[in-house]
């Protein structure tokens, strides 16, 4: 037992370092952050990594993964999040394409994966319905079979950036018989194709990330199910556990929590620096121990995983824990905000609102409810675990 | 002893619900709020002749002579029905102000024309670098001949971009934090050298950056550098209707989510058939009812005057705050997607409820002078 | 509304005031406080009271109750929890004399009420069994009818001070059909008759409170039973809900409070007082300012029962917030004794120890944890007010 | 990195695991916890002869040499045993302070007792005043030839009363909370002068006060005055050791509770089956995980001599702190009534797990150490 690095990991670690000093400039980061340029910008970036040979990881070398150790994705990631880096968007890069590797046949990797390697297409899930939520397989978009195509009818909802997405992965339902498992299959459909809508769901940080995506009578070639027919939920279900995992967001706290720090280290009640209030001390220790950990409950799947094993009973962990510190981060941010967390600050700038990160703060706080929602909610993840890990 | 509503109590509280069954709804709420200054003038006006705009004044400045009880109703009421319109800022901030300051023709006036609905206000006691404590006051006051010249910059005024007249904490002597040297000042905010940068906030409410350039023909409002004791009075009796505006909050969003959970099936059968989340919900449940005892027990005392008043009402702030990131965040997870989205009221109020627990300082900040009270110390 | 009291209640609460402070001398808490005396010091204090004419306020006038008003009863609460005045053993002044007054021929309260008025006999309370915790109605002991006789054979559990009793109130199984609620009977027993045994638990506290009383053919004269054969289900509930009232103990906890800020004045680290540290004042003020709102939820109980109405949603409230409380307050404790919160003092005096609250710290803090379990335990409040209150 | 065990590792663990297994039921324990000082010679002497005593000791001084990692394996097992011999006051504390002092005569010959099995050993480090503060010395020594002369009163000695020596912490300078002119001395407990009152702790093992009245012949360990640095090393791994220890005593309490709640049926099912308690107990095995997680962190860092060593150390200290209090509590609530029995194990896992969270700090109190490391605050 032991976490000592070697000489290459740590060499690695200091590229990492430079590439993300050198190409993500305080510009591009501007426009990221800015809900209005994120589209561009964010794709813009992703090309970057993609000409750098960065931007998928975890796929099969042949098609353009890197072939990291542990150690190196270890560094990859807390690199970025210590140097502010977005994620890539994950639809694409990290789950549709995991599916079609694992389960498409050659024509549609070829097909989907390098135009997903180079951002080409943008992709949203279609996962979750109106009335199939935490209760997934209970979902009721239906797809007949009309000759070479499906005609699909139903609706999708919560669907992040469907407003952008040129592709949306979907589970519909084929069969009626058997297990509501049983009977899904796992579609990819062009957004384009005639019958779809989307539709703006306003949400409560006021802006526009979630829709919902209506298909009437929408034709999808059988070409595009990914795999047999009603077996969508198998190949699904193995995101879903990734998704978990990737949910905890554990660098990005971290991050975030030094943010908060030097935020404490200005900002000043009754002429002293908040940093210096107990209260205040407390609650960053708090938060600071638990992330502590999960970067060592992390470092355990990590090894899991390099192990050959799949995520075990920490990845429910990391989501459950990931989300709570994420939230506690995000309420001790609209603290230090005081009435400024109230503040809706539109296209008025720092210096005229006078303050710096209320805003982002309520953007932040208000969205990241959702966390304990979506990837399978918190309570489902518990639900899993006692079944699974505890035998309940 | 009794913890029942008088008649009269009654009376308001079934005039407010009704109103809000049947004038106020979720859709024309979302009305109001989009239009200019995020509320309905006609609204306004309707609280005018209903009389509640009258409530807390004393009857020698024409008011209704209400209690805390009284105001703790009514409030409470508005809490359930989410209401934007700026009672808090232009009755009970700038009208309390007023009515605490004395009974002159000034006050006479300007407490006539909230009562009659034509006069809007707002206190303008914040400042960047304050936070949440009152005393921290760097804008500047210096005598004018019987008046006064104004110079600095308030920030999240409520209200402070329709209101036509602002009461402003300004420093007349001392130290950037004492609490001696504060004085109060009347002003128009269409007088030369006030500027308003105006913004919504999440509740729905207005407020405004006020930058204050040489603005002259401020009135003095109560005694010169002895502002602050007035400040304190009023914020008290303010914060106290806060409370009860959220505990209204409250219920509402726990009795909301508990029908969600009787009608959203998941799994096959509705949600709050399930153990765990009805535990949740109970300790909603739990969580608004201590908060209403201590509502209760901060009104009573109150309006005894008794010794504890402070204590109950610092007691009362931080249970406001605690309980109400309990039953807010429980009221979105419980509503699971739709939790998330701005069509839903639930978010709504959840917004006005973080809003009131940051208002007048949040649970920690006013914990730590709960604790001041409570041993005794510093 | 208002909490205004008259000047008659003010003067009552300054005579209950002194009569504390006249009869419950430092001598008598101190064997009260002494498992190894408590026995006879209790009753020595129960009957003073009852000389008083003050041991039973709850009971009807022409039993010997007192007939105060909602005030009245508040304050006597206030003050005997200020003096350090313990309350009175509940089984019979409390409980199975609600139950006789209630339901009890004339004959019974003849025969049983004065007793327990003056503390002759020594009462506890037979519901648990082994096999029946929080589903106390699944309890099993059998009650066989033979000509003017029951023959009782089963065991209970739990059952508190059972090694000082002079009788025990049962619920017993008359009768198998229907709703197992239905079939359940409501016994008085001698604890002299023979087949009874009572066998020692010794609990986490170190201390002998808890014992299991077993039957073994023991038989009870018809006449003991209260009220219908079946029926003792109806008789019970009605207890149960003022037990639940009873366990809040707010009183109680207000002086443990005042307890607590004393030692932080005294106890020092590092050479400061314990109340100069921001976490120890904190905790304190959490834990106070859930006991002022528990305060006025027990007035409001308190004002409902005087218009009339049972204890309403606030009843089960009062016992979920009471425990918790008091568990905070025992926490606490054991926080500030440090070390000496470990220590099992036995013969020792405080002055060979060194310490003074260490042990009692630690006896509270074990024994509190029944208060979660016992009187239906804080799940199964939830459950009901899930269910009564919530309407889920 | 890994976060596997070495195959020598996993040797002690089996050895441990299976020594439980076979001879150390809770009925044996319960039996060993009832002899004169709270523990059975005859186990010391097979702990022994098994090697155990010998692990934290380098080489040179005839032991094991074991890292922090193989201190780890042996105390989770013990752990999960709830075995109450004196490892921690004689290996870990009094052999740790005098493996970490130097390798002279004294320290050959102590140790090879320790390792052999024949010495008991104890550190008296607290006195009524110093709570947590292991500065707080008012205990005096003063030179009396090559030796020293004792007085003072230290108190919870643990082991105190079958210790053979004991190392005092005493004041040889300076004022009574100073770090500085702390010294650490040896003692004969059967020396003049030396009074012991000994006591059961709540978790069986046994603590005792040791009054000192002009003891002579006091050997001094280490340099004069800089005993504290000696301290805090050897305290810092014993804390770390006790961590490991809570961690096999957590992962025992949610096994048991688990496995409980799988038998015991109420409302005609298991109570396993209720929701509202399978989520709590899924909140005590991620709290368990968490633990785990950091404790890897913690050895990992203290065997790589990591500048974060420390804050690693605190993080897991308040961790254990907290997370104790949360399967403990949940652990005999979730029993029930058999909870509350003294006869069922889970009441002495439990107040094992209360008293490692007061040794050396509680979870506030390390949290506030945490603070000042975190912050880079004084």
């Amino acid at each position: 037992m032991d976490i000592q690095f070697s000489e290459a990991d740590l060499a690695f670690r200091d590229q990492v370092r430079e590439f993300f000093k050198e190409h993500f400039s305080d510009e591009l980061a501007a426009r990221v952050a800015n809900p209005k340029t994120f589209r561009d910008a964010i794709v813009e970036w992703q090309k970057i990594l993609a000409k750098k040979g960065w931007i998928a990881p975890n796929w099969p070398v042949e098609h353009g993964g890197t072939g990291w150790s542990i150690a190196q994705e270890y560094f990859y990631e807390r690199e970025r999040a210590a140097a502010g880096v977005p994620d890539v968007v994950p639809f694409g890069l990290k789950m549709v394409s995991q599916v079609i590797i694992a389960f498409g046949n050659d024509e549609q990797k070829q097909r989907f994966l390098p135009r997903i390697y180079h951002s080409d297409d943008w992709w949203c899930q279609g996962y979750s319905e109106p009335g199939a939520g935490s209760d997934l397989a209970a979902l009721k978009t239906r797809a007949v079979r009309d000759g070479d195509d499906y005609i699909v009818n139903g609706a999708k909802i919560w669907t992040t950036y469907a407003q952008y997405a040129d592709w949306i992965f979907c589970l519909v339902r084929t069969g009626t018989e058997g297990k509501k498992q049983s009977g899904i299959s796992f579609l990819l459909i062009d957004m384009k194709t005639p019958g779809i809508t989307v539709n703006k769901i306003e949400s409560i940080d006021n802006n526009h990330t979630l829709n919902e995506v209506v298909f009437d009578n929408v034709r999808v070639p059988v070409a595009n199910r990914i795999g047999e027919e009603n077996k969508g939920w198998t190949y699904a279900k193995v995101l879903l556990a990734h998704e978990r995992t990737a949910i905890a967001e554990v660098a990005r706290s971290g991050r975030f929590l030094s943010e908060l720090k030097a935020i404490a280290n200005t900002e000043v009640s009754g002429g002293k620096r908040l940093i210096e209030d107990t209260m205040i001390q407390q609650r960053l220790a708090e938060i600071e121990i638990e992330l502590m950990a999960l970067e060592y409950t992390e470092l355990r799947v990590l090894s899991g995983f390099a192990e050959g094993k799949g995520p075990g009973p920490e990845s429910s962990l990391l989501k459950l824990k990931g989300t709570e510190i994420q939230q506690a981060i995000q309420q001790l941010r609209m603290d230090l905000a005081g009435y400024y967390s109230g503040v809706l600050q539109g296209e008025l700038s720092n210096s005229e609102l006078g303050h710096e990160f209320g805003d982002r703060a309520r953007r932040e706080y208000m969205y990241g409810r959702a966390s304990t929602i979506y990837g399978g909610s918190n309570e489902v993840q518990k639900n899993i675990t006692a079944k699974v890990v505890l035998g309940l | 002893m009794n913890f029942n509503l008088s008649e009269e109590q009654s009376m308001i509280k079934d005039s407010v619900a009704r109103f809000i069954a049947d004038d106020y709804s979720f859709e024309q709420r979302t009305k109001n709020v989009a239009m200019e200054h995020g509320f309905n003038p006609a609204t306004w006006q309707t609280f005018a002749e209903l009389g509640w705009l009258s409530i807390p004044f004393p009857s020698s400045l024409g008011g209704f002579g209400g209690s805390a009880v009284d105001t703790m109703v009514i409030m409470e009421e508005f809490g359930k029905g989410l209401v934007a319109e700026p009672y808090v800022a232009t009755v009970l901030l700038f009208g309390g102000l007023l009515a605490h300051s004395g009974e002159g023709e000034i006050q006479q006036e300007l407490i006539s024309g909230i009562i009659d609905g034509s006069l809007q206000g707002g206190f303008a006691y914040l400042e960047r670098q304050s936070r949440f404590e009152l005393s921290d006051v760097k804008t500047t006051a210096a005598a004018d001949g019987e008046l006064y010249r104004l110079n600095g910059e308030k920030t999240v005024v409520f209200n402070g971009a329709a209101a036509n007249k602002l009461i402003v904490s300004a420093r007349t002597a001392g130290d950037q934090c004492d609490e001696n040297g504060i004085s109060l000042f009347l002003i128009d905010t269409q007088a030369e050298g006030v500027s308003v940068v105006a913004y919504p906030m999440m509740d729905g409410q207005q407020a405004a950056n006020i930058t204050l350039n040489n603005v002259t023909g401020a009135q003095l409002i109560g005694e010169l550098h002895q502002g602050f004791g007035l400040i304190q009075a009023v914020v008290n009796d303010t914060m106290l209707a806060l409370c009860a505006e959220a505990q209204g909050i409250m219920q509402k969003l726990t009795d909301t989510t508990v029908e969600y959970s009787k009608t959203r099936e998941q799994f096959g059968t509705a949600i709050g058939n399930f153990q765990a989340l009805q535990h949740r919900m109970v300790d909603m449940f739990v969580a608004g009812e201590q908060t209403r005892s201590l509502l209760y027990r901060a009104v009573c005392s109150a309006d005894a005057n008794s010794e504890d008043a402070l204590k109950d009402l610092l007691a009362l702030k931080v249970m406001v705050g605690r309980a109400g990131k309990l039953i807010g965040g429980e009221a979105i997870q419980l509503h699971g997607g739709m939790g998330m989205t701005d069509e839903l009221d639930v978010g709504h109020y959840v917004k006005r409820l973080m809003m009131i627990n940051t208002t007048f300082g949040d649970a920690d900040y006013n914990q730590q002078k709960f604790v001041k009270l409570s041993t005794q110390l510093g």
